[in-house]
């Protein structure tokens, strides 16, 4: 099966994000009501595998151990099947 | 008495730790291809150099973590050996999890490079033994992600444990948020895994061995001639070598 | 119809008649294209290349001039050292960090693929004014663009400048400049030993990005530039790195007959160049060249500026141990080629030939046009400058005209010491590099005053060459070698290619004085948006050697009690100075005068009283004048100084008119009057001024601030307007 | 109101990604049958407006005059109520 994976990587909530906390600064000065703002990372993928559930398996650790650091990042992914 | 300087393809101060160590200290020093997945017994120290190892895209030091000497160099750094990981080669130890913590943009979101004042926390280590607790030393940074983070549970098990090594300070040697260049938490410049054989640091003491380069003062000497003593005292290498 | 093409190509009808006779026939789709691009303003040089001869170019130390990717001069010790400057300002206008990145990119690759190692960037900037927010957002990602590209591939950014004027508003210019180190006997050029040689590209695989870039670099900006440009190259500074090493690593081990690499106009004119420098012809099959996108065209592919790749011609039997070298460093190399024995580029798609044109009618039988030129006529007036009230108050409000105040904000971003021989990097007159393996000192630096040129381009030219030279001189190094390069408006305006004609003419007889040659340059026309042409701004590149590493000076004043003295004469030229145009805001008058005798008797004397070991420093006076020159002393080690103005002029005119051809020298107590009586003898006009000590600048009876105050200025202006 | 929006950033498709071709050779040669990877942004903001419409409008000119650079980047974005 041939998968398109939808990663996203954001930094955990306890974690302060000196890109957000700009952006969000900006947003303000520039006359928008912008509360928080947290920048992480998008990542689409396309990835082959014997079924789904191989497919998954190998997403969680391409996510856990490259795509995400777990010391200050959580991800989470959407995979749809891709049809040829 | 031999160095090892792992080259990853984006690395680009592997050539500048090389004139440190073979040129100027006057050691064997060899260039460690990453993707040999070769036996390291033949070396004395580890030097992870800085740079942009795989560009750093995706997070600096994530893809060279997995390059397949990095098993090797755990096995190294496992068995007592002396590893030195300095900017882009500290990243790479940090995404190994061989030393604890994670670096996040510098916050004011600027690359720099500048000459900065570090203070030496810990003067006991193999890797800064010729400093003393308290000395105040300048080094270069040039770096584009040096902000330290550490959440506070294992920030005080470092502190406890005197595995901050070096903090930026201000001429004085005081510990300020005016001298926190890239807003690391508690201003830390350079840690150690709990054996004390793995030293990351985000300055660049390579950059800082001849006054005819880089600062004047040669402070970066100090933490290679702590290293070399470490083998002077076990009788590897004959005393009249080691600078 | 054919018109409408012929527009979109750039190419003018007589231009296709032209073809057509080359050809013998009508040309196809894909050869109309190969010529629109070769004959474009940026490949072809055509409205330049005659004047462009006019520079002097040979010298005795001149290994490789105008012609390769970049110009060699002999630096002694079996080294030499690769030079060349190049523009990227319509794509830094459009997508300013990647235009910026991209600029680097490319100029970079000048430089190895000579087969010497990048030791230093230097970056030469010219903006609209700060005050617009639209300027300051440009500026911004320009210099990141800069920085991370160096930054990635460990190649110091050592130096450049920075000049804001709003007639770069909507044309901003970025020039950026590369110098590398090679062997003397391990240079690599550009072109086929034989016939049949496996042609390679190597490097990222091409797409569609940056088609016609070439084209589009020979036009004028206009409203609708973001609709028609071609599509945005993203730079990928870590391919480069690897390009780099792995093209090095095939010089060392003697792998290859030629390298060239692939910029503008991408497989076409790299394609052309190569087999015309050759004296080959060379095929070329697009199917077998890696592509990113698909479904390209065999145009497409030839056209695409794809950045990051590299054509390599191996030795004959050397092709696998090539591969297996790109290979280790995880590049891919396509064979999509040869060399032939014959005289044609030849596009083939598998069996099909897609196109067949003579090499030499790309290349040396491309169009050549003197241009018109018509000056203006109008003389400037020598400006008389009202004395100002508070003349303390003046000098305090212009440390901090951008022009004036300190670069740090820029160069704090760029890695400047990565490779470690920078002895002195951004901050000072020039950048002092070691060349690696020697005792040599090698100097650098970029210079030119679009404004002065504006005013006089003559008198302009002569200044930015001198002014270069001056920089170096203060870093006790002798003016070797210079590459230029040329921003201008449209040069079908008879008054644009006046300016272009009279810059040059200033520039040759500069250059030709010093015996600096000009061995690579670019020349980057049609800056200007809405029939309002940039000032015309040459960009002058140049290095100088330093025999003895060892001796090189400190910049600033480092001790109390030195001695400080003006060299040169003081006249009362206010016309064009950065006083005039951020205290009165009037960009006009006459420009500074240079006596080249004068200025040539002032460097060699200085020189001369360097290698003598008279001095501590030397520091050149250029935009700001005397009083900045003061300033800029006292920063570096935080020491003021006491002088006295002993001269006839008024104070303000003394401490900011801009005359050439002076120095500020320092030397002990003791060798003070050893210094004058040198400098007497050989009829230079000097002053002893005062001296060093303190932690303020007295300027007895003008003004007293202390140092901290200036450098709390001058140092944080930028950062004041750009943010911290 | 107050909204929590995700914004995704990609590179137009016909501009080259050097980030995701590195990040999918370096996992084809850990062993991972990746295709394609492209990389991009993923940022949360939240802002308050006066009603959906307002926040919408604002969100648009946020997302392409300042979180992506229209010269080469695409965007998208979900946009959510956050009850208080
Ligand atoms: N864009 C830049 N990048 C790096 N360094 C710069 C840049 N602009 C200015 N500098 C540095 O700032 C210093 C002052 O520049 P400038 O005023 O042009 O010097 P000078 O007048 O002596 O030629 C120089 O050392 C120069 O290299
Ligand atoms: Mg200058």
């Amino acid at each position: 099966m041939k998968g398109r994976a939808e990663v996203r990587v954001m930094l955990k909530d306890t974690v302060s994000d000196p890109q957000g906390e700009t952006l969000q600064r900006s947003l303000v000065s520039k006359g928008y009501d912008v509360s928080r703002v947290r920048a992480g990372k998008f990542l689409q993928l396309e990835l082959t595998g014997y079924s789904r559930e191989d497919i998954v398996a190998r997403l969680e650790e391409i996510c856990s151990d490259i795509l995400s650091n777990p010391v200050i990042e959580d991800y989470e992914y959407d995979l749809e099947e891709v049809l040829e | 008495m031999k160095f090892g300087i792992v080259v990853f393809p984006g690395s680009n101060c592997d050539r500048d730790c090389f004139w440190a160590t073979s040129n100027i200290l006057g050691h064997p020093s060899e260039f460690i291809w990453h993707g040999d997945d070769r036996d390291l017994s033949s070396f004395d120290i580890l030097i992870l150099p800085g740079g942009f190892s795989y560009g750093d895209y995706l997070r600096p030091g994530a893809i060279a973590a997995l390059s397949p000497l990095m098993e090797r160099v755990r096995g190294f750094a496992g068995s007592g050996g002396l590893v030195l990981g300095i900017c882009n080669g500290f990243h790479v130890l940090l995404e190994m999890g061989l030393l604890p913590g994670a670096m996040l943009p510098n916050r004011n979101l600027k690359f720099i490079c500048r000459d900065v004042n570090i203070r030496v926390e810990n003067a006991s280590t193999p890797f800064t033994s010729k400093l003393a607790e308290g000395q105040v030393i300048s080094l270069p940074i040039a770096h584009g992600l040096g902000n330290y983070y550490l959440d506070q549970q294992e920030l005080k098990v470092l502190n406890r444990e005197k595995r901050i090594v070096l903090r930026y300070c201000d001429e004085e040697g005081n510990i300020v948020d005016e001298a926190n260049h890239n807003g690391s938490v508690e201003n830390i410049a350079g840690v150690i895994n709990p054996a004390g054989n793995v030293f990351g640091l985000m300055p660049h003491p390579e950059r800082a061995m001849e006054a005819l380069v880089g600062p004047q003062r040669e402070d970066g000497r100090a933490f290679f001639a702590s290293m070399l003593d470490v083998f002077k005292e076990r009788g590897v290498l004959d005393a009249g070598k080691e600078t | 119809m054919l018109e409408k093409k012929l527009k979109a190509l750039g190419l003018t009808g007589g231009e296709y008649d032209t073809i057509c006779s080359y050809l013998g026939r009508e040309p196809n789709e894909l050869e109309m294209a190969l010529f629109g691009v070769m004959w474009s303003e940026h490949c072809s040089y055509k409205s330049s290349r005659d004047q462009l001869k006019k520079l002097p170019q040979d010298g005795p130390q001149v290994v490789q001039g105008p012609g390769e990717n970049a110009g060699a001069v002999d630096i002694g010790d079996g080294y030499v050292a690769v030079l060349k400057i190049e523009s990227h300002n319509h794509p830094s206008a459009i997508e300013p960090y990647q235009g910026a990145a991209t600029g680097v990119g490319g100029i970079v690759r000048d430089i190895f693929t000579m087969g010497a190692r990048p030791i230093a960037i230097l970056n030469s900037l010219r903006f609209g004014s700060l005050e617009e927010k639209k300027t300051r957002q440009l500026f911004t990602r320009v210099v990141k663009g800069i920085g991370d590209y160096g930054n990635c591939i460990g190649v110091p950014t050592v130096g450049g400048e920075v000049f804001f004027s709003t007639s770069y508003r909507e044309n901003p210019l970025v020039n950026a400049m590369c110098v590398g180190i090679a062997r003397k006997d391990m240079l690599v050029r550009a072109r086929a030993q034989r016939g049949e040689s496996t042609v390679m590209v190597v490097g990222a695989r091409t797409g569609r990005d940056g088609i016609q870039g070439a084209s589009f670099a020979s036009c004028e900006l206009t409203q609708n530039s973001s609709d028609d440009r071609p599509a945005v190259q993203v730079g990928d500074p870590f391919m480069e790195k690897l390009l780099l090493e792995a093209c090095l690593e095939l010089r060392e081990k003697d792998l290859v007959e030629g390298v060239q690499d692939l910029g503008a106009a991408g497989l076409t004119s790299a394609a052309s160049e190569v087999a015309s420098r050759s004296g080959l012809g060379m095929e070329i099959d697009v199917e077998k060249v890696p592509l990113r996108d698909e479904n390209m065209s065999a145009m497409e592919i030839m056209l695409s500026e794809s950045q990051e790749r590299m054509l390599v011609i191996p030795r004959e039997g050397c092709e696998v141990e090539v591969v297996e070298t790109f290979l280790r460093w995880g590049l891919d190399a396509a064979v999509i080629g040869q060399t032939t024995e014959g005289s044609d580029l030849i596009v083939r798609e598998g069996k099909t030939i897609k196109g067949q044109v003579p090499v030499d009618s790309l290349v040396d039988k491309a169009p050549r046009y003197t241009r018109s030129a018509q000056g203006t006529g109008k003389k400037q007036e020598q400006i008389k400058v009202a004395e100002p009230g508070d003349i303390g108050e003046v000098f305090r409000k212009i440390l901090a005209s951008p022009n004036l105040a300190s670069k740090r904000w820029v160069y704090e971003q760029y890695d400047h010491m990565v490779g470690v021989n920078t002895v002195w990097g951004p901050g000072i007159g020039a950048a002092l590099l070691r060349v690696p393996g020697t005792k040599r000192g090698l100097a650098m630096t970029t210079d030119g005053n679009g404004r002065y040129c504006f005013l006089d381009p003559y008198v302009g030219g002569i200044i930015a060459v001198m002014e270069a030279a001056r920089n170096l001189v203060s870093m006790g190094a002798r003016p070797l070698a210079v590459t230029d390069c040329l921003n201008f408006g449209s040069p079908e305006k008879p008054h644009i290619y006046w300016q272009f004609k009279e810059v040059l003419r200033g520039m040759a007889l500069a250059c030709q004085k010093l015996n600096t040659p000009i061995v690579s340059g670019n020349v980057s026309f049609y800056n200007e948006t809405g029939g309002q042409a940039i000032f015309p701004t040459p960009v002058v590149g140049m290095i100088g050697l330093l025999e003895d590493i060892n001796q090189h000076l400190v910049p600033g004043f480092q001790e109390e009690n030195l001695a400080i003295i003006l060299l040169g004469e003081t006249f009362d030229e206010m016309g064009g100075s950065e006083y005039l145009a951020f205290i009165e805001g009037r960009e006009e008058g006459k420009p500074p005068q240079v006596d080249i005798a004068r200025e040539m008797a002032a460097q060699e004397a200085v020189m001369e009283a360097f290698e003598l070991g008279m001095l501590e420093n030397i520091q050149d006076l250029s935009e700001g004048g005397l009083a900045l020159a003061l300033a800029e002393m006292t920063f570096t080690a935080g020491m003021g100084a006491q002088v006295e103005l002993t001269g006839k002029l008024p104070p303000h005119v003394q401490l900011f008119s801009e005359s050439q051809s002076r120095f500020l020298l320092t030397c002990s107590e003791g060798n003070l009057k050893q210094v004058m009586d040198f400098l007497r003898e050989k009829d230079i006009p000097t002053q002893h001024l005062g001296w060093s000590g303190g932690d303020s600048l007295r300027i007895k009876g003008v003004l007293d601030v202390p140092v901290k105050e200036m450098e709390t200025i001058w140092t944080n202006a930028m950062a004041n307007q750009l943010g911290y």
